[in-house]
């Protein structure tokens, strides 16, 4: 079954192992359960080696669901293992980061951090991996579920509940449309392995000539857009700041978020084509780029400031993607791992350090933290794109792609659109990335908040705490460095989703347009950056319109709104209306069902040679009965008369010779007459004054429809025509042998219903001893608390 | 043919007691005398009805007698307990008894319950 | 099963369905919940006569079981109400 | 406890257990002439009922009758799977051949379904008794 022994699967698993043991683990773990995740984070990391050394692609499949053709199956390709390595790499150093950040009193809530981070980490690799739309999809769910939990992890403070509410609310709504999508594409290709439906040409062109194609892409493509905080959802990743800085690193910079845009990797094979795919692509991603740079230089707040400019740098993928320039996807994610991961970590350090995150109160931290400042130096620097940076070749590679693209080319209108939008918002990310820097670090140190100036400077920060920023800050520069030589090139290539082409990622490049405009927009983001009072008065000015956020807490409040008043108007208690809504379901269900069938009243043909003239006596009495049921005054005549119908309809059992069901009829009538005795002090008093006409009639109508469809009912069932022959139980396979053969009696029905039908009986036996229970726990629970409230009664009265 | 004329004789008796009992039901004033009558169908009515398909039965089917006879046993037994409890539910719950009866001879023995809560519902 | 006792069982019958009718005519009308009580007796005990006759009737025993049943309810639902009307509760 | 009218007591004491004899007589019969489970064990509930209407509730009530119905349905659930488990279709009838007598399977499966109906009766009578006090 194992396809090949490789390490893909102990990868994946290993966080989920970890997550296990810490949450379940007892006291004793307490501190170590921080570094038992990064044992992990790290044993995953170096798992990935062997997969990546060898040039095969390497598999691992298992058979989960074989009916459905659904299998297991972890497939290590280069853009696989490049969001692998980073889920990993960044997870160590987050778990690594959060020994020293997450401080608890309560090493139980301390440890659920850890399994919940742990078994992210676990879902996030299970992402890059997976091969199957379904895995995809379970492990999808996993991390909106986990980072629901991250995000919520004080959930004493209610921003924070609200936060991780919002965010599950969006990304579960994203993962359900997703799913659709994947079943529709699955639908249409026949097998849910993504390798297969992407290497086979005809797959794909089926795909994409089958009408469910839009519907498919665009519930896919509504998935990625939550995840990836893409415009339309791209309120939940400012709210969801309220989280822990660690989480925020991790999840909202690094790589929960890069899920979304990892997605359209993965699918640009299958879509790539498809009409629908570049305009919305193109559109989504140049506004959410341009609103979340803009929006992000108006913020004060360091985290909400990052939250904006990682939607912008998605927004600004997904806009690649749209073009189809996935040559060199994998360079813009790599460096914006790096660098916004890095950036998040700084503005850890400094919240842990200053205990506030507000721009306005911060300043002058760069003695107090020298290391974090180098590392947020050099992150704003790859983010603003200044050389010699692995920022400055993402940047440059984006300018090219935008120019060179054909598709764009056929639109010039859009061009331009797109290109000024391009150079507005690098020009915004420059000036924020300054903005970042010096109003954190340099100018005067100004009184921290609560001033407490002597205990601020005592808590150097410990060393795990900058180690994790300074590598991933060192890892931009390194990169930007290596890509002098050919280093990055080949590293881009070999994880690039779909390389045409050997990508060329150099520090140098050719002079050209693309060089031009990424060195004017950092010119232009300078400019802006001197000039950012005037900019902010001006922001400030323009700022109205709706939030997002506040559109979507008002369409979920008045779902909930509409949901309740359903259920009060629906509901309301009263037993006439539950009986007459019961009541009236059967008439109607046979309206419809005779509509449909085609059966119709016209169809009963019934003699009545065969029925005795007593059938006919016992019913006038039973008519007679019936009436005096109704016309009774009193409950216990009510309840007499009733026994007295069932007595008269066991009495037809007898004509119509039935010994075993007048047996039954006989003794059930009596003990429901008894159980009437018990409850009749209960039951209300019958309505001394008749009800108002009006209610009369309703009655009566509703009462006529019923007994009518009743008898069209069973009179259609009694025409020789229309039920089964009449002789079921008599011919040679018939009922009467089989019991007499195999349940060995003369009985049928008793045979029937104890053995051959055994399975039938053992349900409604069950759903007896269900009733059975229930009427005990309920009274039981109902008395108790009658009790209580006497006691206390009592006791206030006496007190 | 002895059998048959007997199982008819029985059954015919059975009937007429039956039907005497219906009439007495619907004819007598009030409840006590009512109770009278229908002491009469539990017991002789139905025990004759009931020794009809005995006898008709009798000689093939053995088993039919013994049950006839445990029913008609356990008839007498329950027939009369019944009516007993029901004349004395009316009785204590101070039930009218029609004009023209002249004697009340339990007015003594039996405590007539005061309260009315739950008497003639 | 001589064609005169058949019809001397239908005679039966049919006189018993007047007993049952006049039954029923007393719970239907009975000014109080003990006529009721006893005209549901009474209508017991005309069952179980009608149950033998139509034994007869078909010729099988099958329904001879229900005569005894019959009894049984019969006390029971009589007795219960009897105790109900007395005491007002019947455990 | 002694307001039960001495009637109904003297007649309960001879009525009750032959209801009973009744009931396991019908209960055994089931197979071939009308009768089983469920009829049987309505008859003891009703048995039960007229038992405390003569006796009062107060020795019944002890007694945990809902656990006898879950007892029957567990009795029903084994009787189903015991055959399953020896590989046959599931709830499978193997007739026992104990000397004369031949009983199937399906009897304890029966007496499960008595079982049930007993203990939910019961239960239900001395719920609703007690919910009155």
């Amino acid at each position: 079954m194992l396809e090949s022994s490789s390490l893909l699967l102990p990868c994946v698993a290993l966080p989920f192992l970890a997550a296990v043991v810490v949450g379940s683990g007892s006291g004793r773990i307490g501190r170590a359960s921080g570094w038992i995740v990064f044992a992990a984070a790290l044993a995953s990391f170096l798992s990935l080696v062997p997969a990546a050394a060898t040039h095969g692609i390497d598999r691992f499949s298992f058979p989960w669901l074989p009916a459905a053709g659904i299998s297991f199956a972890l497939r290590a390709d280069g853009f696989g293992l490049l969001l692998a390595f980073i889920v990993s790499g960044i997870g160590a150093l987050v778990a690594l980061y959060s020994t020293a950040y997450v401080a608890e009193a309560d090493p139980a809530k301390e440890r659920r951090y850890y399994a919940a981070l742990a078994s992210f980490m676990g879902a996030m690799l299970g992402i890059a991996l997976a091969d199957d739309l379904i895995l995809l999809f379970v492990f999808w769910e996993i991390t909106s579920i986990t980072s629901f939990l991250l995000i919520g992890y004080r959930y004493e403070d209610d921003d924070a509940k609200a936060g991780a509410l919002m965010a599950l609310q969006v990304t579960a709504l994203g993962g359900l449309a997703m799913s659709v999508g994947f079943l529709l594409v699955a639908q249409v290709t026949g097998t849910f392995s993504i390798s297969a439906i992407t290497s086979d040409p005809a797959l794909i062109a089926k795909l994409l000539a089958s009408p469910l194609c839009p519907a498919a892409l665009l519930l896919v493509l509504l998935g990625a857009f939550t995840k990836s905080a893409q415009f339309p959802f791209h309120f939940w990743l400012p709210r969801a700041m309220v989280a822990p800085t660690p989480v925020s690193a991790y999840l909202h910079a690094a790589t929960m978020v890069k899920a979304g845009v990892f997605l359209l990797g993965r699918t640009y094979p299958m879509f790539g084509e498809a009409p629908l795919w570049a305009p919305t692509l193109v559109v989504v991603g140049t506004t959410s780029m341009l609103l979340g740079a803009y929006q992000a230089f108006r913020e004060i707040d360091l985290k909400a400031i990052l939250a904006r400019t990682t939607a912008s740098a998605l927004g600004m993928i997904t806009l690649l993607y749209g073009l189809g320039a996935t040559t060199d996807d994998s360079l813009q994610i790599l460096n914006h791992a790096l660098y916004k991961g890095a950036l998040f970590l700084v503005a850890g350090i400094v919240e842990h350090h200053a205990h506030t995150r507000r721009l306005d109160q911060l300043g002058g931290l760069r003695h107090a933290l020298p290391i974090a400042f180098v590392a947020c130096a050099l992150g704003s620097l790859s983010m603003a794109g200044f050389p010699p940076l692995l920022g400055f070749v993402a940047k440059d590679n984006f300018y090219a792609a935008l120019l060179h693209s054909e598709w764009l080319a056929g639109t010039p209108l859009l061009r331009t659109v797109v290109l000024l939008a391009s150079l507005a918002s690098s020009a915004l990310l420059v000036a924020t990335a300054g903005k970042l820097t010096f109003g954190v670090f340099s100018g005067a140190e100004r009184a921290h908040a609560h001033g407490r100036r002597d205990e601020a400077h005592a808590d150097e920060p410990r060393v795990p705490l900058w180690t994790a920023p300074a590598i991933l800050a060192g890892g931009a520069l390194l990169l930007g460095l290596a890509s002098l030589g050919e280093l990055t090139s080949d590293l881009v290539t070999a994880t690039a989703s779909a390389p045409e082409h050997r990508a060329h990622a150099t520090l140098l490049p050719a002079l050209g347009w693309p060089l031009f405009a990424s060195l004017f927009a950092l010119v232009l983001g300078v400019a802006l950056y001197t000039r950012r009072d005037a900019v902010s008065a001006l922001q400030k000015r323009l700022a109205g319109g709706p939030a997002a956020s506040a559109m979507w807490e008002g369409a979920m409040a008045a779902l909930a709104r509409g949901g309740e008043a359903y259920s009060v108007r629906w509901q309301n208690g009263s037993l006439r209306w539950y009986l007459a809504a019961t009541v009236l379901t059967l008439p109607a269900l046979c309206v419809w069902a005779f509509s449909e069938t085609g059966l119709s009243w016209r169809q009963i043909s019934v003699t009545f040679a065969d029925t005795p003239w007593y059938g006919f006596l016992f019913c006038t009495l039973l008519a007679v009965a019936t009436i005096a049921t109704v016309r009774a005054r009193t409950r216990l005549a009510a309840a007499i008369s009733t026994t007295t119908i069932g007595f008269l309809v066991a009495m037809l059992f007898v004509v119509y010779r039935s010994p075993d069901i007048l047996l039954t009829q006989l003794l059930i009538e009596t003990v429901s007459s008894i159980f009437v005795l018990l409850v009749l002090v209960f039951l209300p008093a019958f309505p001394a004054r008749d009800m108002k006409p009006g209610t009369q009639l309703v009655n009566l109508g509703i009462a006529a429809a019923f007994g009518v469809t009743i008898t069209i009912l069973l009179l259609l069932t009694m025409t020789p025509g229309i039920r089964e022959p009449s002789n079921i139980a008599t011919r040679p396979g018939g009922l009467l042998s089989l019991a007499l053969e195999q349940g060995g009696g003369k009985n049928a029905v008793n045979v029937i219903i104890v053995d051959i039908r055994a399975a039938d009986t053992t349900g409604e036996i069950t759903v007896l001893v269900v009733v059975g229970l229930a009427v005990y726990g309920l009274l039981r629970t109902r008395r108790r608390a009658r009790q209580q409230r006497k006691g206390r009664g009592t006791r206030s009265e006496a007190a | 043919m002895l059998l048959e004329l007997l199982a008819a004789l029985a059954m015919l008796a059975g009937t007429f007691f039956m039907v005497v009992t219906g009439i007495g039901l619907v004819r007598f004033p009030d409840v006590y005398t009512r109770i009278h009558a229908a002491g009469k169908a539990g017991t002789v009515g139905v025990g004759l009805l009931i020794v009809a398909p005995m006898v008709y039965f009798g000689p093939t089917e053995p088993f039919v007698a013994l049950r006839g006879f445990l029913a008609i046993v356990f008839q007498l037994l329950t027939t009369p307990g019944a009516t007993y409890l029901l004349a004395h539910a009316c009785y204590v719950t101070s039930y009218p008894a029609h004009a023209r009866t002249e004697v009340d001879e339990l007015q003594d023995w039996i405590p007539v319950y005061p309260d009315e809560e739950f008497g003639h519902e | 099963m001589s064609g005169w006792f058949a019809l001397v069982t239908d005679f039966c019958v049919f006189w018993l369905f007047v007993a049952a009718a006049l039954c029923l005519y007393r719970i239907v009308v009975g000014p109080k919940a003990a006529d009721r009580a006893v005209a549901f007796d009474t209508l017991s005990s005309v069952a179980i006569g009608m149950i033998c006759l139509l034994c007869i009737r078909f010729s099988s025993t099958l329904y001879f079981d229900a005569v005894w049943i019959l009894t049984l309810v019969g006390f029971l639902g009589s007795s219960a109400v009897a105790k109900y009307l007395a005491k007002g509760r019947v455990f | 406890m002694t307001q039960h009218s001495p009637i109904i007591r003297v007649i309960a004491r001879y009525a009750v257990p032959l209801s009973i004899v009744v009931a396991i007589r019908i209960f055994f019969q089931g197979h071939d002439e009308p009768g089983g489970g469920f009829i049987a064990g309505t008859l003891l509930a009703a048995a039960g009922a007229m038992y405390m209407l003569a006796f009062g509730v107060r020795r019944v009530s002890r007694f945990p009758w809902w656990r006898v119905a879950v007892v029957g349905l567990l009795v029903s659930v084994t009787t189903g799977t015991v055959p399953f488990l020896l590989g046959k279709p599931f709830m499978d009838n193997v007739i026992l051949h104990l000397g004369t007598v031949h009983l199937p399977t399906a009897t304890f499966f029966d007496l499960g379904v008595m079982m049930i109906v007993l203990g939910t009766l019961m239960t239900i009578f001395l719920e609703l008794d007690l919910e009155r006090r």
